[in-house]
């Protein structure tokens, strides 16, 4: 959208490459084609989740719950996929979606019709989530031997030399990047994280548009949950746990503004892949794995610091001498 | 002017009696919870009236609730803190990395205290100088603390306390009553005293209501913010010596996921998570309440998840309750 | 008269190994007739989550508790203090530190192990070739126990070379993301020994999922149920265990015999444990119950539907 | 002109409308005809109900009672679409745009060009955005991000927003309060292209020349009320006038004595990289300095730089011939100097910390003994304020939050005077205050002047600025403009300077 944008993201981009060629430098194993596909498929997860976090983040709001969605989600069409196995994957999926949006969905409503704190709202119903897998599993797991082919089949499967679980986040950010610049839903979130105030004067209803935020956030979740669950052919109470945070963290790393409005599908997927390549490299450039933790730590400290320096307000435009220099009507 | 002030009307200092505005308080909602959740629990149990199987219950809430004074006053300014249980990991490896070189009891107090205060001061840094939301400096802290543990220590771990140390964690003070159980009565004293009967407390409230208008009434925002990030960083020192004594032996993975534990009781207790409002004896409360709730239960070995789900509902319904009811209320009126 | 309560915690809820030794316990509280079981644990594995069940179990002053640990050093005081208030103490499986307990029971000899797991990658490797190990925690003392010994005998098996060993913190994704980056960082992989039942199942699938089953043999510690797939698809040529059902029920003899018959856990003792015969303790209070038994194809359909 | 065509029937007709805030009734059965290829002027004082009545028209708020009629069909506005979708478009008093979206999307958001897809279709966008923008003469880029642009420009904006909808009513409030002579020449051009158009024009200013210049109906409204209508053509300023305040205005500026101090204040080469440039002046004891300029003049933001809340700002304060450095409000009140703020609810007033909290936060320190409260003591000193100010509170325990503007006005007063200063700055003391209170500051800001007390008052009303000041300080895009005082002191002087028209003459060569 305008310089400002292209600045963060290409230094996101170049930091990225950097750390890639460094890599390579001394691995050159790394950066073969096929080992990057493999980090991008691993990092797929996270891009879709942070697509949706950066939605609900834009709208001045946070969602805790984003990982026990996922988990609960994951062991429902588990169990669901146990009972019956013959059920078309497609039908899994859709309910995957689906019970993932009603969970983002209650939270999107606390949020909106209660005006109940996000942060609080979503940390509520993130331990009450895990709780109902615990409920629902009895704490016991679903392994790979009780999960039919087909279901755990379907992420891995390969079309056009990538699994399917790399294609649905290359879906997810072509749709998120068309709903975020093209469509009314995508402009009104940006509207309503950038000034609420005067989004209620254009007729944008701020609680509704957080709403379908932590709807989209949580159907995503959804989707995720059983990616994940078919993937790593298993569910119990606690996978994922602690995803929230590194979503949180994509988001940070790829410039989505805590305080609402700021923000870009380009970034969120950035930041995304930064995490999943430090994630993916370490063990791969023997650095023990115990550094990663920190890492990601002062990752997430240097791209706030330098995100919060550039779109520094310099105060009001006042003095004639001081307004940009725009270019004249076309 | 001179005709107004010929007319100017007394003005009464205050209209509601001490003893109303206590018994509308959320606190006095909370008290009632809480005795509540007792009576059913003595019901519920054979084993909870017993004055060693309460003591036991209090660590399950003693080292949270000495972090959540801190985390609440630095709510109500309107910051929050959500690397206080990695401060305690770095804390508790900063301790047993002295005791390699043969730190004493009283040298290990002081390094978990200074290592909590120079975490406090690390974060007050970026938030408080650089001007950046708190919750994502904390967010990238809570890894970087952590992850600092995780690199000194990597898989090993940290033992042989010596006996002294463990009378913070371990140590009875009389008959029942733990060093931990004192160390929180202190502690709630304190910050009962600085948040509502000095200046500093009155700025915090004001920083939390309008931290626009506190600084155009010439308060020092910033500077009362760095001090609640050091505070916050002490008291996560101060737990990290008692839960190091607990356990007697460090781990990177210890006290994980306590800040959200100590955010919950901080909000259960009624603090405003925008900022603005919220008291010390509320956490008091909050903390009886989420240490019967967790005890009450684990006597009927419920399982910890399912515990969770009563707090997560708690912390849900205590605000929503109110809400629903007022908006049931005007419906009605309508 | 009222029941003898025995508690049987383990390091999470929800595992199928531990569900199988909560079925022997309950085998064995029924043989014994006036036992009630408690089985109990945090849902994740963590020390503070294992203290708090005990201060809740020391509350309701329970009989015995037989412990799993998730944490060697950190559950000590709370043990003690239990010990304290007169309740039998044992742990089982992964232990505690010698003054936290009366007596540890395990599974097997480490040693015994130690040696199957090397083992069982070297009978399929006779030319020799790297192998790595995929762990569960980097604090677990049952799998450092392992690994430690395993190390001490790696003389005997020549040609035999381990490059590697992570860890996998017994997360499903984490575990499988280690195997991952294990065959990714050595091409030249020829096993992987996970000794442990997540881990295990984890990286069988990263083989099948990086096409390199026949390259790659995936071996260790793991479930016939859980690893059933993984003998069937060939990611898995044999793996060890010992059972879970055996241990649960010896435990909760033991545990028996020390809080109700008085008999006292000593060096040397030989304590009684129903069909399971006797623990005879080392200097370290320490006993192993069983040789480990190996699965492969020509058994796992007779045990996957037990355990 | 065309204000000859007949007046037809009303486009738009309100009746009986009420509208009630916690506390004000902003609106009292009042009622307003709007009339097709008419422009009609909505004339009030602040306060007087004229925003609130444009929002009930946009669907932003709700009436408690009363009826809107289209085209004399009673119509109801659930939200802002339904009134977008009736024909109306509004330019509101306040700037209501989005910094992060560029100037297009900004004009279109809402209601955007789609294509067959659904999608909102950008080149297609940005095209219409540039005839718009071309049509009202703005000199900025249709792809240009909002916040680069400065207030005059986003004003702008604002009405291509507006235009940008295809109305039959259009609702303008106060649109010139931030445009240049050049603009506003611009903005009545438009205004009777959309005459002619037959479209219905709201028009609401404070200025009477442009009332008269180009509304064809008025209609005042008085707190709240509606108190008469008719054509422009047959009534003139003063009667109007009349009608808005409830009486001939006379409202007598307090009497008072030529000031002789010494030098309190020294402000010399005020600077800041974009919002002011060059400031210096001097402050005499019990003077009162007042600063007027258009809004967006960057007054409030140099106040804010001498109370040290503005950072980075060079230049040097000198107290009693002393330089004295003000890093933060904590060393101006230190200092003796205060500032009381024209953004009341957020600068000012503490909302929820009772009255006595807001009076006694920057006196703590004597209120209190070694840092620990004495509410005893807290209650006296607020006490004793409340009461020089005749404040108007159920107790001193109530929330700031529930009292009317004009007292929250006086606890912020009152707030500052606890703390005994120097100089006091007063950033429009009188906005949003009814014609009683304002006379009542206007006398108290007098008999503080006569007590020793320096005043700057920041102000946008011609008379309060002539009638109160001793000296005048004009500024214009962040810059002093002129110095005015004795016989230069004239509303026209204040305006050419403050619009940047240096004589009468030479504009008119222009
Ligand atoms: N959202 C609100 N909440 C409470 N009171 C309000 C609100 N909006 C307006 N008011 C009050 O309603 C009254 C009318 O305000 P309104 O903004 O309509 O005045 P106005 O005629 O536009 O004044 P001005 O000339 O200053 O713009 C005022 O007393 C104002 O304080
Ligand atoms: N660059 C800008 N962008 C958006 N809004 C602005 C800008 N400049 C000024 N405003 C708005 O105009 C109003 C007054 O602006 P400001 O305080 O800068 O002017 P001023 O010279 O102090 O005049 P006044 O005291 O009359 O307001 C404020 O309500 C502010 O929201
Ligand atoms: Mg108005
Ligand atoms: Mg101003």
């Amino acid at each position: 959208m305008t310089r400002y944008w292209l600045t963060r993201e290409t230094l996101l981009a170049s930091a990225i490459l950097a750390l890639i060629l460094l890599i390579a430098s001394r691995f050159p194993g790394f950066v073969a084609p096929a080992n990057l596909a493999n980090v991008f498929n691993d990092t797929a997860p996270l891009i879709i989740l942070a697509l949706g976090q950066m939605v609900v983040i834009l709208t001045r709001c946070i969602d805790l719950s984003v990982a026990a969605n996922l988990a609960l989600t994951g062991m429902a069409v588990a169990m669901i996929n146990v009972a019956l196995p013959g059920l078309p994957i497609p039908i899994i999926v859709a309910i995957a979606i689906a019970m993932g949006a009603v969970m983002g969905a209650i939270n999107g409503l606390l949020v909106w019709k209660l005006a109940i704190p996000p942060i609080v709202v979503t940390l509520g119903t993130m331990t009450i989530f895990r709780g109902i897998i615990f409920l629902i599993s009895d704490g016991k797991w679903v392994n790979s031997h009780e999960m039919s082919p087909a279901f755990t089949g379907f992420p891995r499967a390969e079309f056009l030399g990538l699994p399917v679980l790399s294609w649905s986040a290359i879906a997810t950010v072509v749709i998120f990047a068309i709903m975020m610049s093209r469509t009314p839903l995508g402009r009104s979130i940006f509207a309503v994280g950038g000034n609420p105030h005067a989004a209620v004067y254009t007729g944008i209803d701020v609680g509704r548009t957080q709403f379908l935020a932590f709807t989209i956030s949580g159907a995503l979740a959804g989707l995720t949950g059983y990616l994940w669950v078919a993937r790593y052919a298993v569910a119990y109470v606690d996978i994922a746990g602690g995803f929230e945070l590194e979503v949180v963290a994509a988001c940070v790393i790829g410039g989505i503004s805590i305080a609402g409005g700021i923000g870009s599908v380009g970034g969120a997927v950035l930041g995304a892949i930064f995490l999943g390549v430090v994630k993916n490299a370490l063990p791969v450039v023997n650095i023990s794995p115990f550094w990663q933790l920190a890492i990601s730590g002062s990752a997430i400290l240097i791209a706030v610091a330098f995100n919060a320096r550039a779109g520094r307000q310099k105060g009001r435009i006042i003095l004639k001498s001081a307004e940009k220099p725009t270019g004249a009507t076309p | 002017m001179t005709e107004a002030s010929v007319q100017s009307r007394h003005v009464p200092d205050r209209l509601n009696s001490r003893a109303h505005r206590i018994l509308r308080s959320w606190e006095a909602l909370l008290l009632a919870v809480a005795i509540a959740i007792f009576i059913v629990n003595s019901f519920a149990s054979p084993y909870f009236l017993n004055a060693w199987n309460l003591s036991d219950a209090t660590f399950n809430f003693t080292e949270k609730a000495m972090i959540a004074f801190a985390m609440a006053l630095l709510i109500i300014s309107g910051e929050i803190d959500l690397s206080v249980a990695s401060i305690i990991a770095l804390a508790s490896t900063a301790m047993g990395f002295a005791l390699q070189y043969g730190a004493g009891t009283p040298e290990l107090v002081v390094i978990g205290l200074t290592v909590g205060l120079l975490c406090g001061a690390f974060n007050a840094f970026f938030v408080t100088i650089l001007g950046l939301p708190s919750i994502v400096v904390t967010i990238g802290t809570m890894s970087l603390f952590r992850g600092i543990s995780f690199i000194i220590l990597g898989d090993d771990a940290y033992r042989g306390y010596p006996a002294s140390f463990s009378w913070f964690g371990q140590g009875y003070i009389y008959w029942v009553f733990t060093v931990e159980m004192l160390l929180f009565v202190i502690i709630a004293v304190i910050y009962g005293v600085v948040l509502h009967k000095t200046n500093f407390g009155r700025a915090v409230y004001a920083i939390g209501n309008n931290p626009t208008g506190a600084l155009f009434s010439g308060i020092r925002v910033q500077r009362v913010k760095f001090i609640l990030f050091l505070l916050t960083g002490l008291m996560s020192g101060i737990a990290a010596v008692c839960l190091t004594s607990r356990l007697g032996s460090t781990r990177p993975s210890i006290a994980t996921g306590m800040e959200l534990e100590v955010v919950t009781m901080v909000v259960l207790g009624g603090v405003n998570i925008l900022g603005g409002s919220g008291s010390i004896p509320g956490i008091v409360i909050a903390a009886f309440v989420m240490g019967l709730v967790t005890f009450g239960l684990g006597l009927l070995n419920v399982p910890g998840i399912v515990m969770s789900i009563f707090i997560g509902l708690l912390l849900i319904g205590v605000i929503a309750l109110p809400r629903l009811w007022a908006m049931a209320a005007a419906r009605r009126a309508k | 008269q009222d029941n003898v309560r025995i508690a049987l915690v383990v390091k999470a809820l929800g595992i199928g190994f531990f569900e199988a030794a909560a079925e022997g316990a309950e085998e064995a509280a029924a043989e014994l007739g006036n036992v009630e079981i408690i089985y109990t644990g945090p849902t994740d594995t963590t020390a503070e989550g294992q203290i708090e069940v005990i201060n809740a179990l020391i509350a309701q002053q329970v009989d015995a508790i037989a412990i799993s640990a998730n944490d060697t050093d950190a559950l000590v005081p709370a043990l003690k203090r239990a010990m304290q208030r007169g309740i039998t103490v044992i742990s089982w499986d992964s232990g505690v530190a010698s003054e936290g307990r009366q007596l540890h029971l395990n599974p097997s000899s480490n040693s015994l192990i130690g040696n199957m797991i090397i083992k069982l990658a070297a009978d399929h490797l006779p030319q020799g070739g790297d192998v790595a190990v995929l762990s569960a925690t980097t604090t677990s003392t049952n799998q450092n126990t392992w690994i430690e010994e395993m190390n001490k005998v790696m003389g005997d098996y020549p040609g035999i070379e381990v490059v590697a060993t992570v860890y996998g913190d017994d997360l499903a994704d984490k575990s499988y993301r280690e195997a991952t980056g294990l065959m990714q960082s050595y091409p030249d992989l020829d096993a992987i020994i996970a000794p442990t039942s997540v881990g295990i199942v984890a990286a069988a699938q990263a083989v099948v999922d990086a096409g390199k089953v026949g390259q790659v043999n995936v071996t260790g510690l793991g479930l016939p149920s859980e690893m059933a797939g993984a003998i069937g698809s060939g990611a898995s040529q044999s793996f060890a265990i010992w059972n879970p059902i055996d241990l649960g029920y010896s435990a909760t003899m033991l545990a028996y015999e020390l809080s109700q018959n008085g008999v006292k856990a000593s060096p040397g003792a030989e304590i009684p444990m129903g069909r399971m015969g006797s623990l005879t303790l080392d200097d370290k209070n320490e006993g192993a119950m069983a040789d480990p038994f190996v699965y492969d194809a020509s058994n796992i359909e007779q045990f996957k539907s037990i355990f | 002109m065309t204000t000859q065509i007949a007046p037809n029937a009303p486009v738009v007709s309100m009746d009986m409308i009420t509208k009630t805030f916690p506390g004000v009734k902003a609106l009292d059965a009042v009622k307003l005809d709007l009339y097709p290829g008419q422009v009609t002027a909505l004339v009030g004082e602040n306060g007087a109900g004229k925003s609130t009545t444009v929002k009930i028209l946009t669907g932003i708020y709700h009436p408690d009672a009363g009826t809107v009629r289209i085209d004399g069909k009673p119509t109801v506005f659930s939200n802002p679409n339904d009134a977008v979708d009736a024909g109306i478009t509004a330019i509101h008093q306040e700037t209501v745009l989005f910094d992060e979206l560029s100037v297009a999307e900004n004009i279109y958001i809402g209601h955007a060009p789609r294509t067959r897809l659904g999608l909102i279709d950008i080149a297609q966008m940005h095209r219409s955005a540039s005839t718009l923008l071309d049509e009202i003469g703005a000199p900025f880029s249709s792809r240009t991000p909002l916040r680069d642009l400065g207030i005059a420009n986003k004003h702008l904006v604002a009405i291509a927003r507006a235009l940008s909808i295809d109305a039959r009513v259009v609702i303008m409030d106060e649109p010139t309060a931030a445009l240049s002579h050049k603009e506003i020449e611009e903005l009545y051009a438009l205004v009777e292209t959309l005459k002619s158009q037959g479209k219905a024009i709201l028009f609401i200013s404070h200025k009477f020349d442009e009332i008269f210049r180009i509304a064809d109906r008025y209609t005042v409204f008085r707190d709240g009320t509606f108190v008469g209508d008719g054509m422009i053509a047959q009534i003139d300023e003063d009667a109007l006038v009349r009608m808005m305040v409830g009486r001939a205005v006379d409202h007598i500026f307090p009497q008072r004595d030529p000031v002789v101090g010494e030098n309190v204040l020294q402000v010399v080469g005020y600077a800041h990289l974009t919002e002011f440039a060059d400031i210096g002046f001097t402050l005499k004891r019990g003077e009162i300095l007042g600063f007027y300029g258009l809004v967006g003049a960057g007054r409030s933001e140099f106040m804010q730089a001498l109370f040290g809340i503005t950072k980075p700002s060079k230049g040097v304060t000198k107290i009693n011939h002393q330089i004295r450095v003000i890093r933060s409000p904590a060393d101006a009140v230190k200092n003796g100097i205060v500032y009381v703020p024209e953004d009341r609810g957020k600068q000012g007033a503490i909302i929820g910390l009772p009255i006595f909290q807001n009076i006694t936060l920057p006196s703590l320190a004597r209120t209190s003994r070694n840092g620990f409260l004495k509410l005893a003591e807290e209650f006296k000193l607020a006490r004793a304020y409340a009461e020089r100010l005749d404040l108007r509170a159920a107790s001193l325990d109530q929330d700031v939050g529930n009292l009317s503007g004009g007292n929250q006005q006086k606890v912020v007063i009152a707030k500052w005077l606890a703390t005994q200063p120097q100089v006091i700055i007063l950033d429009e003391p009188t906005k949003g205050i009814d014609i009683g209170s304002k006379a009542a500051v206007h006398a108290f800001m007098a008999e503080l002047a006569a007590q020793g007390l320096s005043i700057i008052m920041v102000s946008s009303e011609i008379p309060e600025v002539i009638g109160m000041s001793d000296r005048v300080i004009v500024m214009r895009d962040g810059r002093i403009a002129a110095e005015l005082a004795g016989v230069d002191l004239t509303p026209e002087t204040l305006v050419r300077h403050a619009a940047g028209i240096v004589t009468a003459t030479e504009s008119a060569l222009a």
